[in-house]
């Protein structure tokens, strides 16, 4: 277990970092999906096994897929990225951020006692039907949120589309 | 400093456009032919089309060697249907030095032209279904009733493809009885071939769905581009040579010249089909009437044959449309002094890009498949 | 995996405790790497001769009897030809393609069942995991699409991006109606579920109304998934030469035929799973030998959903892009939302025979209505008229 | 199970922020488009690790990461949509370069 955590962790860090600092934008969304995919197996590991599930479905099947419609669709087709970005002021001050943040999180964890002492987790899974009760019992109210806001999306989409084909005729 | 902000008008996502080299080496170029596309995503916005790669210098050949050996190198301007190559050539050089051609001949000319017009357009659809992905099925059957016209070529002429049949003032070699027997056997059964071919294909959805409304070439074009054949019959232009001209023993078949309405690849799709159904009725009439008598006009000296000084112009129906040479003779009359060839092939490609802009790539390839295209003819 | 532990457990009584867990482990990796790469082999062979016997032609018959060392042969050249990479491809990216496009195909044979209980892992989440791996394929055919620096094979990517992300929806959604006949997500709970009355074949879903229009809806997703005729646009060869993988030679283009030939009997395993009854049959509830009649079954209807495939790639033209899109979005999504609203109007009402026919007539109604729009203004019956 | 909790929290931390650093320091919107899908995940993998070590019979965790991840597919939907537009009006994907608030 301790193995496969650091393993994946690494991977994932890994994917993370080069998904930010790479220059051309199709590796850029490559490394994104290996972290994606670090984190779908973290969450196998956890035991969340549908979540897992659909974070494949969904990060690595539609939104890395839509991030390379999105590089296709605007930059030159082969991917190239632009010109080269420059280590400058910003980029310092960017990363002096980041690394802040980073430091305030991880001392606050280690500050925090109760992190070290608790109890290891369930070694079963969570059967699906409960998570689906649980979307028509206790959580109907987001559910259903969530569902109109998805609707929204879609809608807008369709609309966004439907003015291209008119601007097109 | 602040973007300039692009004047876009229409509002649409600013998409590169890519510039495609379809062929030479292409699957479905139909020989070593190259179409410059401009692409806008999958949308066909430009197209060139780029030929010469098997230029083979056929006219100047022919204008340093005798009439006579210039038969052989007809066979290969249209490989597929070499006995109406022949038969443009013949006919030119026979209005240009006035034979006259005997009855039998001439109704040997008919059948084997239009055994060649109905092998070539059933392999024609057998392409086109090919380039639309049906995985050769169709042509695989087209070639199989194919084998069955080139063998009874093979006895007649000795070779399968190139078949060096003609000659000025006749054909080279008699057609006998067992052949005729072979011939009504062959167009007998080519009913049910079409038939079948047509049951498979000619109402499957994808087909349609593929093919209609899919590269129209409007009437006027097509008269303006000088286009001919079943393409220009496909788009209505009322124009067949057979009937025009009645050249040869044309004017005692009893024969209709099908016509499109639209003009796209489903047209020119059908108006085969049809015209492989009249070539029957031809066949039918021509192997029943054939009368006997001299294959050749024998006052015709092939050692030694000259032409009177003059110019003509000869033409026939080929499966592809109107095939014509131009000679000219001078004083020596042993060659041609000019010798120019009209492929339909060529003539026909020129309006492709018409055809194609607007439609996306899969189009091109059926569009470039419903036009008929044989490189040895665009490229001479 | 369970089974083979249970099994196997009480065999090793006195030895270390995880010896037969490994076994367990390594038998249903061992069957996926050794059995479904053999049948992708023979496929293969029975394709080339079924696609022959088409086309009025013998097939592979010169390397050995009947072909039957064919794949082999073909194995062999694969690896002994040069490996060509293009110049300005992007080498790493071009490399890591095609062993991309192997691994989810493999993975998905990990839940489908071949015999009772019989299952490499029996996954709670089991055709949700399918789905997931699944959209994951469509990486390595951009991958290799786009690393090649060629335009067709970029064409070829988009092609293939847009085709699986848009045929992914009706399959997921066809295959929710399943879901929610079987109440599970777990293959292994939904092949038990197709069993009525004891009865082995009458409760195939294919046989009720909703499950035939599923199986259709699947089984065309499943083809355009894994980009066979009539939908083969991504590497349509007459085209654009053979799209995503233009550019690859030897072995790696042969691992790109395997995972395609995987993802596609993957497929057709699934498909026989969800609807037509998986492993069942019968007799397989005969002692001893009723778990190699269950894969007897399972294997036999594998078989059909193949040459199915195998006999419509024979006899169809391809669609066009456009057509293909229409297709998904304006036939297939609308007919698999109904298809789910139907199997809860099936759940509900209690007389079978009498929802038989309601269903059957809902969805009869529905397809007529969907293909009259959808063929509306774009095919016409033409009539020809003859020159005087 | 020897990992703590700690651990799941640091590395969420750190992913957070190498997404941070990304947002802020790259010029390009897709890019920066990714650090905050970077960000989102880290949120999520908080969620469930809190979910398996604390709340396991309650399934909130696991609600709520579903909920995250469905909104945070619409939000970037609709985040790739903004900038294929303003790839449109501005011919740049360049986030500097899109000062203007006028259209």
């Amino acid at each position: 277990m301790d193995y496969a955590f650091w393993t994946i962790s690494g991977i994932t860090v890994l994917g993370a970092l080069l998904a930010v600092t790479l220059r051309n934008l199709v590796h850029c969304v490559l490394s994104l999906i290996l972290f994606f995919l670090g984190i779908a197996a973290h969450y196998f590991l956890l035991r969340a096994d549908f979540i897992g599930a659909v974070q494949i479905l969904i990060y690595i099947g539609a939104v890395a897929v839509l991030i390379l419609f999105a590089i296709m669709l605007t930059r030159n087709v082969t991917g190239e990225a632009g010109p080269q970005e420059v280590v400058g002021v910003k980029w310092w001050i960017g990363s002096l951020c980041a690394a802040l943040t980073a430091g305030l999180i991880s001392f606050a964890v280690r500050a925090d006692s109760v992190a070290e002492t608790l109890s290891p987790g369930p070694k079963a899974t969570v059967a699906v039907a409960d998570i689906g009760k649980g979307f028509v019992g206790n959580w109907i109210v987001p559910f259903e949120a969530m569902a109109v806001l998805l609707t929204a999306a879609l809608i807008g989409a369709v609309v966004i589309a439907l003015e291209e084909v008119r601007n097109r005729r | 400093m602040i973007q300039q902000i692009s004047p876009i008008p229409t509002g649409m996502i600013e998409t590169q456009t890519i510039e495609v080299s379809i062929g030479p080496q292409h699957p479905s170029t139909h020989g070593v032919f190259r179409m410059d596309a401009v692409l806008d995503g999958e949308t066909v916005v430009g197209l060139k089309p780029v030929m010469g790669y098997l230029h083979r210098n056929h006219e100047q050949l022919a204008e340093r060697m005798t009439w006579l050996a210039s038969i052989p190198y007809t066979d290969r301007l249209d490989y597929f249907n070499s006995m109406t190559n022949n038969w443009a050539l013949c006919l030119s050089v026979e209005k240009l030095a006035g034979i006259k051609v005997p009855e039998r001949a001439e109704y040997i000319r008919v059948i084997v032209s239009e055994l060649t017009r109905i092998l070539n357009h059933s392999c024609v659809i057998g392409f086109m279904l090919q380039d639309l992905g049906a995985w050769g099925t169709p042509l695989l059957y087209a070639f199989r009733e194919r084998e069955k016209i080139l063998d009874l070529f093979e006895s007649l002429s000795g070779a399968r493809m190139m078949c060096n049949y003609m000659r000025f003032g006749g054909v080279r070699v008699d057609m006998t009885d067992a052949m005729v027997a072979q011939a009504k056997d062959i167009v007998a059964k080519f009913p049910r071939f079409l038939d079948e071919f047509e049951q498979l294909l000619s109402n499957n959805e994808v087909l349609l769905a593929r093919c209609q409304k899919v590269g129209i070439l409007p009437k006027e074009l097509a008269i303006n581009a000088s286009i001919s054949g079943p393409m220009a019959r496909a788009s209505g232009v009322d124009y067949d040579i057979r009937k025009v001209d009645k050249y040869g023993v044309y004017g005692r078949f009893d024969f209709r010249v099908p016509l499109g309405e639209v003009g796209d690849v489903y047209d020119r799709y059908y108006i085969r089909v049809l015209e492989m159904r009249e070539s029957i009725k031809i066949l039918n009439q021509a192997l029943r009437d054939l009368p006997a008598g001299a294959f050749v006009a024998p006052e015709v000296k092939l050692r030694n044959f000259k032409i009177p000084p003059g110019d003509g112009y000869g033409r026939v129906e080929a499966p592809k449309g109107e095939l014509g040479f131009y000679l000219v003779s001078d004083e020596g009359g042993k060659m041609p002094y000019r010798y120019h060839c009209r492929p339909p092939s060529f003539i026909n490609l020129t309006t492709l890009e018409d055809m194609c802009l607007g439609h996306k790539v899969a189009d091109v390839v059926i569009i470039l498949g419903s036009v008929d295209i044989v490189l040895g003819e665009v490229d001479r | 995996m369970e089974t083979i532990y249970q099994l196997i457990a009480g065999w090793f009584a006195g030895k270390p405790e995880w010896l037969p867990l490994a076994i367990a482990i390594a038998v249903p990796i061992l069957f996926i790497v050794g059995v479904y790469p053999a049948i992708f082999a023979y496929t293969t062979l029975v394709e080339r001769k079924a696609l022959g016997r088409v086309q009025n032609r013998y097939g592979p018959n010169r390397v050995g009897r009947w072909g039957i060392l064919q794949p082999l042969a073909d194995g062999l050249k694969l690896l002994t030809k040069e490996d060509i990479v293009p110049r300005d491809a992007d080498k790493f990216t071009h490399f890591l393609a095609p062993v991309i496009a192997v691994i989810p195909s493999v993975l998905l044979f990990a839940i489908v069942p071949i015999a009772p209980g019989l299952v490499p892992v029996n996954l709670n989440i089991g055709i949700l995991f399918a789905f997931a791996i699944s959209t994951a394929s469509v990486l390595a055919l951009f991958m290799g699409g786009w690393a090649s620096r060629n335009k067709f094979s970029l064409l070829g990517a988009m092609r293939a991006v847009a085709q699986v992300v848009s045929y992914e929806v009706p399959m997921v959604l066809a295959a929710v109606a399943v879901v929610m006949a079987a109440g599970s997500l777990s293959t292994l709970d939904i092949v038990k579920a197709q069993t009525r009355g004891g009865l082995e074949i009458a409760g195939w879903f294919v046989f009720q109304p909703w499950g035939f229009v599923g199986f259709v809806l699947f089984a065309i997703g499943a083809m355009a998934e894994s980009a066979r005729t009539p939908f083969d646009i991504p590497e349509a060869e007459s085209e654009i030469i053979a799209g995503y993988h233009t550019e690859y030679s030897g072995f790696k283009f042969a691992l790109f035929q395997l995972g395609e030939y995987l993802a596609a009997i993957a497929m057709a395993g699934i498909t026989v799973t969800m609807f037509l009854g998986g492993y069942l049959g019968p007799g397989i509830h005969i002692p001893y030998i009723g778990g190699f009649i269950a894969a007897f079954w399972f294997f036999l209807k594998l078989g059909c959903m193949i040459l199915l495939n195998i006999w419509i790639r024979g006899t169809w033209p391809r669609v066009r892009v456009d057509q293909l899109m229409g297709f998904a979005w304006k036939v297939l999504l609308p007919m698999s939302i109904l298809n789910i609203a139907v199997v809860g109007l099936w759940h509900f009402m209690g007389n079978k025979v009498l929802a038989w026919g309601v269903t059957a007539a809902i969805l009869g109604l529905a397809f007529v209505i969907l293909a009259k729009i959808s063929a509306a203004g774009n095919i016409e019956k033409r009539t020809y008229r003859y020159a005087n | 199970m020897t990992i703590p909790l700690g651990h799941y929290l640091i590395l969420a931390g750190i992913i957070f922020a190498i997404g941070l650093a990304g947002a802020l320091t790259r010029k390009n919107a897709i890019i920066v488009l990714i650090a905050i899908e970077l960000m989102f995940n880290a949120a999520i993998l908080n969620l469930i690790a809190f979910w398996h070590y604390k709340q396991f019979a309650a399934l909130t965790g696991q609600m709520f990461a579903i909920f995250a991840i469905s909104i945070a597919a619409a939000e970037s939907a609709i985040g790739l949509a903004l900038v294929i537009a303003i790839y449109r009006h501005y011919k740049s994907v360049d986030v500097d370069d899109i000062k203007s608030l006028k259209g």
